[in-house]
């Protein structure tokens, strides 16, 4: 056992014993995932952002948990008037948890580092329209872009734009060294990670002095761990259909909000007969929503008619378009000269949503004379088979990246939707930055998706949390994966 | 005896040879691809390439191969794909969950099986033989895992008795540490002790027939003083056998059980490792187990030789 | 007969009984989801209640009894198929190279953690009923090879085996004209060991989600399926696992009470 | 008084009789022998001094030791009487030892168990008491395992472990069975001298009427749980009143009559036949060793000619039969039949030249086939193998031929007795006719009763079809009635080959003068006849 950790675990039996007598300022959060290392700008995995997000690492700007933005390192800044240059001023005071400061050579460093030849940046693409970052001062940094981008706050708020250190990061995925308001104390794999606070944080000092995350991949497991109550509060509640029961006890709050996932039916556009339309909204009309909804979610979860989030102030419910109809499906694939109905594949990842929702679609999809065959796959395989080969029929998964209708106008990606008037939709939508204009455009976009029924949209995935009754500040939604420790505190 | 090991110590390196191509060719072929599993769906194909380049899996299968071999000779695991820290230490580490959870286990089936086998076999035949077949006869029909699920109810989330799982680290002390793996201990112990019951009472009986136990009776030993000085050790031939078996059994098998406590054990090491197409994890840890299940075997033949005088003698 | 015999050709025939019965028929679809009837516990309608897609569990245990039996028949199949020709074979040549790499062969995939290669099998060939009966069956093998040749080993010695070369026949056709016959007894009984041993595995494999794939049912999936519900709708773990465990019981008993009907040496002593 | 009295005993187990009234005694000093053939119940009487009963066994009358009734005490006190006034020996050394501890633990147990004397007087007693039974320590320490002894060695530890607390009763039971006959004389000394030196009664039980007449004062002829016939052993052999007891007699000394042998022609030629084991290495380099189990033997057996092979356990005759089967190949010399060379590849038609019966009746079919199916075994590989009626009419001749009926072709194995099952092992080695018959121990494992009648069977089929045989047994008076030439073979070499009458009377190696000066031998009657007072 290392001293710091032997400190570490001395000062929490203390926080313990003491816990009758002042507020508790430790908690014990769980999530279902371990992160595979802690250095969000390397990797995909949620689950490192949702621990070292704002915690460890902070970026230019933030997201906050109603999904608007504000400035983290960035104090302010100013975009010029053609919309490519954005000249930021950094905070003052502001040391990495080595105790070096964080200055704009460590901005220039983090920047560059994600756009470089041999970058690893899973969200690489975010960085792809700066054409230069330069130092004016040392508390000033200049970002030029190629052509401008409405969206480019928005996309410096990602995990995977966080600011990091140059002397720190060649250990950055087992020790991070981050600005953040907590530190890494302890991280026994397989199990927990421990967090401190940061004596030395330049923001305001958080009210937790520690934190745990602990990791339960297992859904059964989540709920003992909940219910027997060694954990205080679990993040994305795996197992939906034990939420009445949290519900019920009054030692528990349950938090019902909105994630940025869109769960649809990924349907492959180039795979015969799904080049057909009018199969596709066949498709769309065998599929009871509300059904998926209720058995596989419990209930939890809004539906959706097209790939947008219902909680962004843009959305068009478009569920009207798609309504359960069996007979008008029937009528359509008979249209469609396959009035016998066709066999395919369903490959489902994973998560219960898509397990149980894949289950419950094969059946409804069988009532209409499609024979889906239901192959469950790992992540692994998905991304090979599914994403990578895109050898697949359909598929269930969760977009859970925010704003992302722009995969719409990739014509390579898996779906394969081939729609040169959507693309050129999308090439609009990015050069304007006029807010209503935009709304607009992106209605404009959602209805063009549905109308080609490009994919079977099913429901806008929940984030489900429960914790036990005292705690506070949780996030209800997930703008982004993340748990804001510097908001949580215990009720008195 | 030197000739003896020296053939044992052969065959060993062999079957790991043979068992380390095994592993790497049927881990291989599996489908998926470590770095765009970490990279994830926005991911680009030249992130993907670099990232590939960064973890070596640009190098020919053979090259791979042999430095994994020849690291594994020098002690040297590689480096895991995902968590990229030393596979050694991150098997280090699970070991000490693994290791005390199959021995906790093991002390727990044994302690059972023994009374029970030699009651039921001095019983033979009557109700309380019969209690005792019956009770290990649904012993070894209860799937470990719904067996799990049931403590877990009662013990963890009814009576509170025990945490529902995870493991609290030895840093709290022995007693904390033992506490979190008492449950899973139970849930693994008790289809093993179902059968470790059926092999000591049989195996007893067996014995028990034998002249030699006539010859111990004539010279004035009751039935218990026969039993104890000349049955239990020769019984015991089968029943290492078993516990050997077992005891590898347990370092793999407990994989659903630690899924079912989330332990952060070996099982849910390679468990994960195998999502995320983490291959040199799963290589390694299988690797290990392969290994682990030769030298306990190795250990069991060297404990026959210390109950058995008759192979201690044979060249 | 005796009567852990009884109880076990019961409790098997009333599991082969509902398995073939399924064919015909069942009380409710199996693959028909009625959502809003979901997690009923057992009652009038569905004498077992219903799952949390509403489906009829008493129809589901009968198909999945279906799934289960044959995925470890099969699976024993390639066992008994691959290990004892193997076995035999190596009995028939004692002491020879052939013996040597089938014995180290064995005990090679004996050092196999099997359940871990089990869910690599089905990890890297993808879940289902095939590859899981594979995984099962791969692991079965050395169980009988290594049965086949301790039996046939002792019979060697035998002096009608003696009598059988001397008449000239060929170690093959000794094999199979005196040696198989005579560990048939043996091996049936161990068939139904590794049966029920295989019902667990393939149990264990569903659980975690690598067995038969939906909608095909399967018990262990069941039991997967409900573990989060087990809380408030207990049936849904009961009666998955009471199947299991009366199968896996009765396939057990049935097992022992074939060694004492079929064992001779215990016939005598009963006479 | 006497020291052990048995007063209408009977038992049954599991309901089934076993034993009817027996009554018996055994006088201090005195050598009580109990012999019966198999079933008799002769064991049973044995075990119930010793109370060693199966489960499920009942025992009413009386069995008194010094006065004490064995059937009234507890268990604990049997306990207490078990080693210290009863010591029993059993017949398999080779088992009745347990082998995981030393000899010296276990012979020391018997004093320790009953706390007779200290830990250190009881290592002086236990290696006094095997020096005593002729295991000096010099060269049999205390720290010896069984499995490091020979069977004789190892029924010495069992006596010594019998008698280490000098009990006032020893029950022998078939000691000497399992051994070679000269081991079996010395055994017997030794019990012998033990009786008197220690004063001790001994009750010993054997089916050996010869080892009896050589050992015993009195004699208890049991048949069917019953005494038949009780008294000292003089008497009761000068003039034996029960049928059974003189059909023991003549069949324990019988002589089957053979007819005459042809003229000498050469069918079976062994020639400087060498076989070699390799023994396990004892260093990874060095050379492994080699055990020569047949070294260079020689002899011819011509066609007609019945030769006898005599020999004890280990000398080779085994390995020597395995090979004349071609079953196993030669490492030097040749063996001929018919002048073509005999190889474990040689052709079916060379092989159907020979045939064997073995020893065991029960190891010797396969329990799953039929009489008919098991007799015609050797009909593979014939060209024209008969078929239909033919071969059931040869089925039906060949049985009958070995006195069984022609229905049992359609019965399996285990429905027949021992001595049955040897008809039947002969009925498959005459079918084809052979040219040469291997007896291999063919009649060790059978009563006496019916070893008579199987000799008598072969001497009537060697009148019927003019046998040719080989005739290996470890016994020397069933050799000798059998064989019209005898060899006899020690260390894998044959050191005396002649007639019988020669062999037997006028032996020239010192291994057989030994061989036949150890063998127990039946007295004459007439001697014994003069020799008694009464008679």
């Amino acid at each position: 056992m290392s001293l710091k950790s032997f400190v570490f675990t001395a000062s929490s039996v203390l926080a313990l014993t003491a816990g009758a007598a002042v507020a508790k300022d430790s908690i014990t959060i769980a999530m279902q995932l371990e992160p595979p290392h802690l250095d969000p700008t390397s990797a995909a995995a949620q689950a490192i952002d949702s621990v070292v997000y704002v915690n460890i690492f902070e970026g230019l700007t933030r997201f906050m948990g109603d999904g608007s933005i504000a400035p983290l390192l960035a104090k302010s800044w100013e975009i010029s008037d053609d919309g490519t240059v954005y000249t930021f001023s950094l905070q003052e005071g502001v040391a990495f948890h080595d105790g070096s400061a964080m200055d704009a050579e460590d901005v220039k460093f983090s920047l560059d580092r994600a756009r470089a030849e041999d970058s690893t940046n899973a969200q690489k693409a975010l960085f792809a329209g700066i054409s230069s970052v330069d130092v004016v001062d040392p508390m000033t940094v200049k970002v030029t872009l190629a052509e401008p981008n409405g969206s480019f706050l928005f996309n410096l708020a990602w995990g995977d734009a966080v600011i990091v250190a140059p002397e720190s990061i060649e250990d950055i995925k087992t020790a991070p060294v981050g600005t953040g308001a907590f530190k890494l104390a302890d991280w026994v794999q397989g199990d927990r990670i421990e967090m401190a606070r940061n004596a030395d944080y330049w923001g305001e000092a958080p009210v937790l002095a520690s934190a745990t995350f602990k990791f339960i991949s297992d859904p059964t497991a989540a709920f003992a761990a909940m219910m027997a109550e060694d954990v205080d509060a679990f993040d994305n509640f795996p197992a939906p259909e034990n939420l009445p029961q949290f519900e019920a006890d009054p030692r528990f709050q349950v938090l019902v909000g909105s994630t940025e996932g869109e769960t649809i039916l990924s349907t492959n556009n180039k795979q015969p007969p799904f080049d057909d339309a009018k199969v596709r909204q066949a498709l769309a009309h065998a599929i009871d929503r509300q059904a998926i909804i209720d058995g596989a979610m419990f209930g939890y979860g809004t539906p959706i008619g097209t790939h947008f989030a219902p909680h962004n102030p843009a959305y068009v419910d478009l569920t009207g378009g798609s309504a359960y109809d069996p007979d008008k499906a029937r009528a359509l694939l008979a249209e469609a000269g396959l009035a016998d109905g066709f066999e395919t594949t369903l490959h489902l990842p994973p998560p219960s949503y898509a397990r149980r929702g894949g289950e419950i679609i094969a059946a409804q999809l069988a009532e209409v004379g499609i024979k889906a065959e239901i192959t469950n796959v790992e992540w692994a395989q998905w991304l090979e088979t599914v994403f990578r080969g895109k050898t697949f029929g359909l598929t269930i998964v969760s977009h859970t990246e925010p704003m992302d209708i722009g995969i719409y106008a990739r014509p390579d990606y898996y779906f394969q939707y081939d729609n040169p008037a959507f693309q050129d939709l999308m090439a609009t939508l990015n050069a304007t930055t006029d807010p209503e204009a935009r709304t607009a455009l992106m209605q404009d976009a959602q209805k063009t998706i549905a109308g080609d029924y490009v994919n079977g949209y099913l429901f806008q995935l929940a984030k489900l949390g429960v914790a036990k009754a005292g705690v506070l500040g949780l996030w209800e939604n997930a703008p982004t994966a993340a748990i804001d420790l510097g908001a949580i505190s215990w009720a008195e | 005896m030197l000739r003896y090991s020296l053939k044992r110590l052969l065959s060993l390196i062999l079957s790991l040879a043979v068992a380390s191509a095994v592993i790497f060719a049927v881990i291989e072929v599996a489908p998926g691809d470590p770095a765009s599993f970490m990279l994830g769906v926005n991911a680009q194909a030249d992130t993907v390439a670099a990232l590939q380049a960064e973890l070596g899996l640009d190098q020919s299968k053979l090259q791979r191969y042999l430095s994994w071999v020849s690291g594994m000779l020098g002690g040297d695991f590689g480096t895991s794909y995902t968590y990229r820290t030393p596979v050694a230490e991150m098997i280090a580490d699970r070991l000490w969950v693994s290791l005390p959870l199959a021995l906790f286990a093991l002390t727990l089936s044994t302690l059972i099986a023994f009374p029970a086998g030699i009651y039921a076999a001095s019983r033979r035949g009557r109700a309380g033989d019969s209690a005792v077949m019956g009770a290990t006869q649904l012993g070894v029909a209860i799937p470990n895992f719904w067996f799990a699920m049931i403590l877990v109810l009662i013990f963890a989330i009814n009576l509170r008795w025990f945490s529902a799982g995870g493991f609290s680290g030895w840093d709290n002390g022995l007693l904390a540490g033992m506490r979190s793996l008492t449950l899973p201990a139970i849930a693994l112990a008790l289809p093993q002790a179902a059968i470790l019951t059926r092999v000591m009472r049989s195996s007893l009986l067996d014995i028990l027939g034998e002249d030699f136990m006539r010859t111990a009776r004539a010279k004035g030993l009751s039935r218990r003083q026969a039993l104890w000085r000349h049955g239990l050790r020769n019984a015991m031939i089968p029943v290492l056998t078993i516990i050997g078996l077992q005891f590898s059994f347990l370092l793999a098998g407990a994989i659903i059980i630690e899924q079912v406590f989330y332990l952060p054990g070996l099982g849910r090491l390679v468990f994960q490792a195998i999502s995320s197409r983490d291959l040199i994890v799963v290589e390694s840890v299988v690797m290990l187990l392969v290994f682990a299940v030769i030298t306990v075997n190795f250990a069991v033949d060297l404990a026959y030789a210390a109950v058995d005088p008759r192979l201690r003698s044979r060249t | 007969m005796n009567r852990n015999l009884i109880l076990g050709a019961g409790l098997s025939s009333l599991v082969l009984l509902a398995a073939f019965l399924s064919f015909v028929w069942t009380p409710f679809d199996h693959a028909v989801l009625n959502i809003p009837a979901k997690l009923q516990p057992p009652n009038g309608t569905h004498l077992l209640g219903t799952d949390h897609f509403g489906r009829d569990l008493l129809s589901m245990i009968m198909v999945g009894a279906r799934t289960s039996l044959a995925v470890a028949l099969v699976a024993v199949g390639i066992g008994m198929g691959v290990g004892v020709p193997l076995g035999l074979s190596a009995a028939a040549a004692k002491g020879s190279w052939l013996d040597e790499l089938i014995m180290r062969g064995n005990d090679l995939i004996f050092a196999f953690p099997s359940l871990v290669i089990a869910i690599l099998i089905t990890a890297v060939f993808g879940a289902g009923a095939v590859n899981a009966i594979i995984a099962i069956g791969i692991f079965n093998i050395p169980v009988f090879a290594r049965i086949s040749r301790g039996a046939a080993l002792s019979l060697w010695e035998r002096e009608f085996i003696l009598a059988a070369r001397v008449a000239g026949k060929t170690r093959a056709r000794i094999s199979a004209e005196h040696i198989l016959p005579n560990i048939a007894n043996l091996l049936i009984v161990q068939g139904t060991i590794q049966f029920s041993l295989g019902i667990l595995a393939e149990a264990g494999l569903s659980y975690v989600g690598l067995g038969a794939q939906p909608p095909v049912p399967s018990w262990g999936r069941m039991l997967a399926d409900a573990q989060t519900m087990v809380s408030f709708a207990p049936h849904l773990a009961l009666v998955p696992g009471c199947a299991i465990i009366l199968t896996v019981l009765g396939l057990n008993l049935l097992g022992d009470g074939l060694r004492d009907w079929l064992d001779p040496k215990l016939r005598v002593a009963r006479a | 008084m006497s020291l052990l009295n048995i007063q209408n005993l009977s038992m049954t187990i599991a309901g089934t009789p076993v034993l009817r009234d027996v009554s018996l005694t055994v006088e201090p000093g005195g050598i009580t022998a109990v012999t019966g053939e198999s079933g008799s119940g002769k064991s049973m009487t044995a075990l119930s001094v010793m109370q060693l009963l199966p489960d499920l066994a009942r025992a009413t009358g009386q069995i008194t030791l010094d006065g004490t009734d064995i059937l009234d005490q507890s268990e604990a006190q049997l306990c207490g009487l078990r080693g210290q006034s009863i010591g029993m020996v059993f017949q398999e050394p080779m088992t009745a030892l347990n082998p995981v501890k030393t000899i010296g633990d276990q012979v020391m147990e018997t004093i320790l168990i009953h706390r007779a004397m200290p830990r250190a007087k009881a290592h002086l007693r236990t290696c006094e008491v095997l020096e005593r039974v002729g295991l000096p320590q010099d060269r049999f320490p205390l720290s010896r395992f069984p499995h490091e002894l020979s069977g004789g060695q190892r029924q010495r530890v069992v006596i010594a472990m019998a008698i280490a607390l000098r009990p006032r009763l020893l029950i022998a039971d078939e000691p000497t069975t399992a051994l070679d006959v000269t081991t079996q004389a010395q055994i017997l000394d030794l019990l012998k001298s033990l009786v008197r030196d220690y004063d001790m009664g001994l009750l010993i039980i054997t089916h050996d009427l010869a080892v009896v007449a050589d050992l015993a004062d009195q004699i208890v002829v049991m048949k069917q749980g019953e005494v038949v016939e009780t008294g000292s052993v003089k008497g009761v052999l000068a003039n034996m009143q029960h049928p059974y007891t003189r059909m023991l007699f003549a069949a324990s000394g019988h002589q089957a009559d053979l007819p005459a042998a042809p003229a000498p022609t050469p069918l079976l030629e062994v020639r400087q036949a060498t076989r070699d084991y390799q023994l396990p290495r004892t260093s990874l380099f060095a050379q492994p060793g080699h055990h020569r189990a047949v070294d260079s033997v020689g002899f011819t057996l011509n066609r007609g000619e019945r030769l006898g092979l005599v020999g004890e356990s280990g000398c080779g005759k085994s390995t020597l039969t395995r090979a004349i089967l071609g079953l196993e190949p030669l490492q030097s010399g040749e063996i001929l039949l018919d002048g073509t060379p005999i190889s474990p590849n040689m052709a079916t038609d060379l092989r159907r030249k020979m045939q064997v019966v073995f020893q065991d009746p029960f190891g010797s079919f396969n329990p799953r086939h039929r009489v008919a199916r098991l007799i015609t075994e050797p009909f593979h590989g014939m060209e024209n193998p008969p078929r239909g009626q033919e071969r059931l009419n040869l089925i039906s001749q060949v049985l009958e031929d070995v006195g069984l009926k022609p229905e049992d072709a359609d019965k399996y194995i285990h429905q027949f007795s021992g001595g049955q099952r040897q008809r039947i092992a002969i009925a498959r080695a005459l079918i084809t006719r052979p040219e040469l018959i291997i007896f291999d121990e063919a009649v060790s494992a059978l009563d006496v009763s019916v070893r008579a009648r199987i000799l008598d069977l072969l001497a009537d089929l060697c009148r019927a079809y003019a046998l040719t045989y080989l005739f290996i047994s470890h016994d020397l008076s069933v050799v000798r009635s059998v064989s019209d030439r005898v060899l006899v073979m020690k260390g894998g070499q044959i050191v005396e080959d002649g007639p019988p009458a020669q062999v037997f009377t006028n032996p020239q190696h010192d291994y057989t003068k030994s061989l036949i000066a150890a063998a127990p031998v039946l007295p004459d009657i007439d001697t014994l006849k003069r020799s008694q007072p009464h008679a």
